[in-house]
């Protein structure tokens, strides 16, 4: 019992990260229309601004201190971050050690600014193109991207640990009597993207931006006659879809150290998930996320793959096909959508 | 006994009963017409008759054969031609090419791999196929990309494919809809020449009525899913009950 | 010539020449020269050249045709390898059992698996096969190399071993891929002046099969049933309603490009007797898209130059380092000399991944028609010029 | 570039063809009959050293190349020498190989084996390379080097630990200098066994591919061999990026041990989320939890950052050791780049001198000359103490490293300590071991 409540918790974790980039593919093409191969580096620039925060917060000057050799028998260069002389070495090192969560302060800006640049500059001599164009072009630019990343920051993970706080384990079982021990972060993880998708669902339900938008995204054109800047509205998605996705890669880091094709490695899956929840459904998206994360936390149980060896390999296309073959636009997908 | 008998078709859409009892039969060699208001599910019907809707109950004979869980291909293969509301063509292929897919289509069947011979050497479809241009006065736009027609030549275009299948029934759905009126006469015309010159029974949906009544041998008014009368158009024109259903709407 | 007209003759006229003299084409510089890194024609390059050729041209029959845009092409590339490695372990070298198995079994799972992914259309189908491709690589590279069953040895990839039966194998036969005893490998080496041009036995005998293969499609895109495959990609939904039924037609598109992919499987393990699993993962399916794409799909010889176009970026660029680099330079001053390294640094080498995805977007965003459209116009520009008055002769037709 | 087929039986054929497709003018002149593949006929002489420049790998192989320049520069007699000075054969000269000049071409493998072997190809045929060398997994190291077999030249290893480099796959052209599986598990077990004691159960994750299965194979018969208990041996998938559902379930196994047969990005994954599920601080069965790491890398661990304190595992070589050898490599790669060389560089940096030295003693760049020298061959002064290349399977055996994630360190580099240095004899293995059972050496190909 307790093991299964775990690996649903795990489930739920690794389903968040799924559903939160296919939530922001979901926004862009839901709204733009727009097949975006690049998301998963958007996920990735994420996670580098967050490596680069950590960096900038440990810019250090050099001291020599003769009694230490270096690896070539110099005396030592010791580094000391300018923030622990500004600061003291106490609350200095807490600023390097809350890194992270500092990072989302700059992230959103950021990330939505990248969003903008990226649809006014490339994506919207797009949107009366070929789907099979628009994908060439994403995925030349996410190509760009991801070596340009690599360039600066080299091609092995880089670690960004997590807050010491919140860097142990809790037995969030306790409550209930059972004995479910689970990294802090990964529940922070948990949170924040439930937070998160949350906001966004209530913004396009509650505001009357998110409405038009949402008018917008079931027929642009009756939208547009009714003298509404839609297009404009759809940038300002395409920077806060760009900021989900950034928020994501940031929020990743601790879990595991980003490198550059991290991006790579999550977009054939996010992918799959947006299609198996129903291209254009942002609730199909979100649900498919959390699903397609706790069948791939169970097929990897022992017991599966004893039973059906090479399971966990393939557990999410397997998933994809029977419901793709028996719920022909996935799980919530509208009709007409992506057919043609 | 008419070619197409249709007998007591239903078609339920959730909460909304679509067509309820409909009987139907459709003579050969005539022009019969289905006219009726908005919703009256003319546009159900009619995709009942072509395999893309299935009726929940009743029967669709089409000489004699059911076409009822049929694919539209096989039923346009029976010889059941349709033409749509807004001209489906083959936009990306010129206008001999989509000449020539039909008359393939009649030649060979459903599906055939002739990924060999080279369409240069198909004489008799070729041959076939210009005729029918000729036929429809737009040989000598043949080279031209079908997607730049006008709606009025791709209209005839379309008609023109249909009619190169040799179909013993042209199903036409509101083929004016939409048309300048020159156009509207054109195609009025177009029919006209069609019915008297070939061998041919044409079942037309309409909305206008100067179109239905120009061509109309027959008439069927359904309204609210059911056929209310089914008469010669002189009898429509004066039946009180089609007045108040549908004419007095309109006119 | 060969049924066709006489402008496909003159397309195949003119790929034939390149085909059979690309050694000498390939190798314009002379081999000690600088810019003797350029130099495309050794064996194995032009092997490539053709056999992703081949990939590329039967990918092309199915979606620059159809507009079925598969992402798992690449699992019947890998089955074709596969299949053609295991001839070669279970009769012996001589390619042609293997190459004739490599389309036989490419066929079938193209068979079995357009039959599913068809029975959807748009994304679905894309995602259907590449869900189907993935699951191809994730079995192969791991659970299907197990020592109890090991059918495609994983990680290292498929090769011969000395204790493979090797039914028909004599002691004459060389003891690599080989057609009716000449080897794949056999290479006549011809020197003149500063050049040397190499003629190799494998890359003949792939330049024929593409050939082959190029005329094939020629065939294929001038048929009653090319006809049929272009009106479903233009209208569906008139072509049921004109007693055609759609889905035979894209399946045999589909089963026809699976089979083209496998043989060109089976030839990458014919002039390389080694099937490795990554060519079977999505990126290697996504490459193939690239290709036909950047060369223009729909076209007959787009594909073609579009999987050149990658391939010679990918074996060529990646070569050149510093050194190289410094070579080029060292005519400037030393400071110049080193602020242009400076300047190229990022684009080659271990750079050359940003060169192509930087010039991918150029490509799709200035020529969407592919290289074949950036052709057309420089032809339609020199036209223009030797003939001003005519001035609008450049881009009435679609592309070829 | 295979002319023994065409002196078999092509000669004939392959002649008709050429000149029945080009009618031969007199300017035109075939190639001077070599005895062997690429036979260096100037005043130089090509190496091609084939390293990931792109994907996951691209850093280790960065490293590599920097260590191929170092060893070229100091084989053509610029720079200190390095190792040179230390290494016990003192046949190399400063002056090139054999008097000539050494120059080199470099290309990526991706770390796929068919663009491995595409690269390897076109250095063999393009560039005339006559050795090549590079890779950094045993999947690359395995098809260049039957590629190599075939086409006749040397090919000397770089990174590459599977057990089946110098076992079922081994090839009489190709050399490994780098330690294995099995290797890192007899050097282990001693060390475990005195660290954790002989009454440990282990619960092994495994990268679902050929490699990780024989490292897992050989740490496991090394443990069991101590009395530990395999609880469990699961396999992840190559792809994975999160292992934390793989994690889970070994907190309610009931093992105290966790084995993670990972490597790159593999390795800082798994490691970072057992952490992260606090493995390290676990208490199971009255013992502390540990975390083994069989293949260590400083390269890799880096990513990995605190998680790797206190943990252990193998290495081929690391920057602090204290030997003449070590000492001296470290000061001129160091002193030209700004910073230690990874195990990875230093193989590379050995394998290039061995393989000039080789050839200076066969006085031959025929590589059946050369494969004469290596084989049998003892030496000393490259980092790992004495050193034999064993004849019958290729396979150097010398000192293995037991290493430690550092508590303190001092400095980015200072990742790592050395617990213990295994020696050689420890992890030597008879030619006949099961592990390594099922392949043949075959004979040396010099191609012509």
């Amino acid at each position: 019992m307790d093991a299964l409540l775990l690996q649903i918790l795990n489930g739920l974790d690794k389903g968040s990260a799924y559903a939160l980039i296919a939530l922001g593919l979901t926004l862009i093409f839901g709204t733009l229309g727009v097949v975006n191969f690049a998301h998963g580096a958007l996920f990735m620039i994420g996670a580098f601004v967050a490596v680069t925060v950590q960096r900038v917060l440990s810019l250090s000057y050099e001291t020599v201190d003769p009694s230490q050799k270096d690896f070539l028998g110099n005396p030592l260069k010791v580094k000391t971050p300018y923030v622990e002389s500004w600061f003291g070495p106490e609350t200095g090192g807490m600023i390097i050690d809350w890194s992270v969560p500092i990072a989302i302060v700059f992230a959103i800006p950021i990330m939505v600014s990248v969003g903008f640049i990226m649809e006014r500059g490339l994506i919207k001599y797009f949107y009366k193109r070929p789907h099979a164009d628009q994908i060439l072009v994403t995925f030349g630019l996410a190509i760009v991207l991801q070596e340009v990343v690599k360039y600066f920051y080299g091609a092995n993970p880089i670690q960004t640990p997590a807050p010491d706080a919140l860097n142990g384990v809790a037995n969030v079982g306790a409550a209930f009597g059972m004995d479910i021990v689970y990294p802090v972060w990964r529940i922070v993880y948990f949170f924040f993207s439930v937070t998160i998708i949350a906001a966004i669902f209530s913004f396009l339900r509650f505001t009357t931006f998110g409405m038009v938008v949402r008018a917008g995204m079931a027929d642009r054109e009756t939208v547009g006659l009714l003298g509404i800047n839609i297009d404009r509205r759809f940038t300002i998605m395409f920077g806060v879809a760009a900021a989900v996705a950034g928020l994501a890669g940031v929020m990743y880091t601790p879990i595991n150290p980003p490198n550059y094709h991290m991006g790579m490695d999550f977009l054939v899956l996010s992918f799959v998930v947006v299609v198996v929840g129903g291209m254009g459904s942002l609730p199909g998206a979100v649900l498919a996320g959390f699903l397609l994360g706790i069948l791939e936390s169970f097929a990897s149980t022992t017991w599966a793959t004893t039973t059906l060896p090479g399971i966990n390999q393939i557990i999410i296309y397997l998933v994809a096909i029977v419901v793709l073959l028996t719920r022909p636009r996935g799980l919530m997908g509208l009709k007409g959508v992506m057919e043609d | 006994m008419g070619i197409l008998e249709v007998k007591n078709v239903g078609k339920r859409f959730g909460g909304l009963q679509a067509l309820s009892d409909v009987n139907l039969s459709v003579k050969e060699n005539t022009v019969h017409a289905i006219i009726g208001p908005n919703g009256a599910g003319k546009s159900t019907l009619l995709n009942c008759l072509v395999g893309k809707l299935i009726p929940d109950t009743g029967s669709v004979m089409f000489d004699g054969q059911s076409v009822l869980g049929r694919a539209p291909y096989e039923i346009n293969q029976m010889g059941i031609s349709r033409v749509f509301q807004t001209p489906e063509i083959f936009g990306d292929l010129t206008v001999m090419e989509n000449m020539m897919i039909p008359c393939f289509a009649k030649r060979d069947g459903a599906f055939m791999l002739n990924a060999m011979p080279m369409v240069t050497n198909q004489k008799e479809v070729l041959e076939r196929a210009e005729h029918m241009l000729e036929e429809m006065n737009m040989a000598e736009k043949r080279h031209m990309q079908s997607a730049s027609l006008s709606r009025g030549d791709k209209r005839r275009l379309e008609i023109g494919m249909c009619l190169s299948q040799e179909p013993r029934l042209l199903l036409l759905d509101e083929p004016t809809a939409g048309m300048a009126r020159a156009d509207t006469n054109n195609t009025i015309d177009l029919l006209k020449e069609i019915a008297a010159e070939r061998d041919i029974t044409i079942a037309i949906i309409e909305h206008d009525m100067h179109v239905v009544f120009s061509l109309a041998n027959r008439i069927t008014v359904l309204a609210q899913g059911t056929p209310l009368v089914e008469d010669d158009p002189e009898n429509i024109r004066g039946n009180p009950k089609v007045r108040e259903a549908y004419l007095g709407e309109t006119a | 010539m060969f049924g066709l007209d006489k402008r496909d003759t003159g397309v195949l006229i003119i790929v034939t020449l390149l085909a059979l003299f690309a050694p000498i084409i390939l190798n314009p510089f002379p081999t000690d020269s600088a810019m003797a890194q350029f130099n495309a024609g050794y064996p194995d390059l032009m092997q490539k050249f053709v056999i992703f050729g081949i990939f590329a041209i039967g990918f092309n029959i199915l979606f620059g045709l159809t507009g079925y845009l598969s992402f798992g092409h690449a699992a019947f590339l890998g089955i074709g390898s596969y299949s053609c490695v295991w001839m070669f372990k279970l009769l012996g070298y001589n390619v042609i059992p293997g190459i004739v198995l490599s389309i036989l079994i490419s066929g079938l799972f193209a068979l079995l698996i357009g039959f599913v992914s068809l029975r959807r259309s748009g994304i679905y189908f894309s995602i259907l096969t590449l869900a189907f491709a993935q699951m191809c690589f994730a079995l192969a590279y791991s659970v299907l190399s197990n020592p109890r069953f090991n059918l495609t040895n994983g990680e290292t990839g498929l090769q011969v071993y000395a204790n493979d039966p090797q039914w028909f194998h004599r002691d004459g036969l060389p003891d690599l891929p080989h057609l009716f005893g000449l080897s794949m490998r056999a290479t006549q080496k011809i020197q003149v002046g500063a050049w040397e041009f190499q003629l190799n036995a494998g890359y003949y005998m792939c330049a024929i099969v593409m050939l082959i293969c190029f005329y094939l499609a020629i065939r294929i895109f001038r048929s009653p049933f090319g006809m049929m495959l272009r009106a479903v990609k233009s209208n569906q939904q008139r072509m049921n309603y004109t007693g055609l039924n759609s889905r035979p037609y894209t399946l045999a598109a589909f089963v026809i490009s699976g089979m083209y992919a496998g043989l060109a499987g089976g030839l990458l393990s014919a002039v390389d007797p080694l099937a490795g699993a990554e060519r079977m993962q999505w990126t290697a399916s996504g490459e193939v898209v690239l290709m036909t794409i950047l060369g223009g799909a729909g076209t007959l010889i787009g594909p073609v130059l579009g999987a050149g176009f990658i391939k010679y970026f990918e074996n060529i660029f990646s070569k050149i380092n510093d050194n190289v680099l410094h070579s080029w330079f060292a005519f400037l001053p030393d400071g110049l000399e080193d602020f242009m390294v400076f300047i190229i640094h990022p684009f080659i080498g271990k750079g050359w991944h940003l060169t192509l995805g930087i010039l991918f977007m150029l490509v799709v965003i200035y020529l969407p028609g592919g290289l074949v459209e950036g052709g057309q116009r420089v032809l339609g520009w020199f036209r223009k010029r030797s003939a001003k008055p005519d001035a609008k002769a450049g881009k009435t037709e679609p592309a070829e | 570039m295979d002319k023994s087929n065409l002196s078999r039986r092509g000669v004939l054929k392959s002649g008709a063809l050429t000149s029945a497709g080009l009618a031969v003018p007199t300017i035109f002149t075939a190639q001077s009959a070599a005895a062997f593949t690429n036979e260096p006929t100037g005043g130089s002489v090509t190496l091609g050293f084939n390293v990931p420049q792109t994907g996951p790998y691209a850093d280790e192989g960065a490293d590599e190349l920097r260590a191929y320049q170092l060893a070229v520069e100091h084989i053509n007699g610029s720079g200190d020498g390095g190792m040179m000075n230390t290494f016990s054969s003192k046949a190399l000269q400063g002056n090139g190989i054999l008097g000539k000049e050494v120059k080199y071409v470099t290309g990526d493998t991706q770390t796929k084996s068919d663009a491995a072997r595409a690269s390897a190809k076109s250095m063999i045929e393009k560039d005339g390379a006559v050795m090549i060398t590079g890779g950094s997994s045993s999947g690359v190291a395995i098809a260049v080097q039957g590629l190599c077999q075939e086409a006749g030249v040397i090919f000397m290893a770089g990174l590459t630990h599977s057990n089946d480099t110098t076992g079922k796959d081994k090839k009489a052209n190709g050399f490994r200098h780098f330690f294995n599986a099995y290797m890192s598990g007899a050097a282990l077990a001693p060390v475990l066994k005195s660290l954790y004691g002989d009454d440990r159960r282990a619960y092994h994750l495994t990268a679902d591919y050929t490699w990780g299965w024989t490292q897992e194979e050989s740490i496991k018969a090394a443990t069991e061999a101590l009395g530990w208990e395999t609880v469990n041996t699961v396999k992840t998938p190559l792809a994975a990026t999160d292992f934390s559902s793989y994690i889970a379930p070994v907190l309610n196994s009931g093992a105290d041990v966790l084995v993670l047969n990972h490597y790159g990005g593999n390795m800082v994954n798994s490691l970072t989320n057992a952490v992260q599920f606090g493995l390290r601080e676990k208490q199971v069965n009255g013992k502390n939890f540990e975390i083994v790491v069989p293949l260590y890398s400083r390269l890799m661990a880096k990513g990995a950052g605190e998680n790797v304190k206190g943990i252990h595992g193998s290495t081929n070589w690391h920057w602090s050791l204290q030997d003449e050898g070590s000492q001296a490599f470290v000061r001129s790669f160091g002193t030209k780049y700004g910073f230690p060389p990874s195990q990875a560089a230093h193989t590379v940096y050995c394998q290039t001198l061995l393989y000039a030295d080789a050839v200076e003693r066969a006085g031959s760049f025929n590589p059946c000359a050369v494969a004469g020298a290596l084989e049998g061959f003892e030496f000393d002064g490259l980092g790992n103490g004495k050193t034999l290349y064993r004849a019958d399977d290729h396979q150097c055996f010398k000192d293995v490293l037991v290493v430690r994630g550092k508590e303190n360190p001092t400095s980015e580099f200072d990742l790592l300590e050395v617990v213990e240095v295994t020696p050689a004899a420890q992890v030597t293995y008879g030619v006949d071991h099961p592990m390594f059972a099922g392949g043949a050496l075959g004979s040396c190909n010099p191609g012509a």
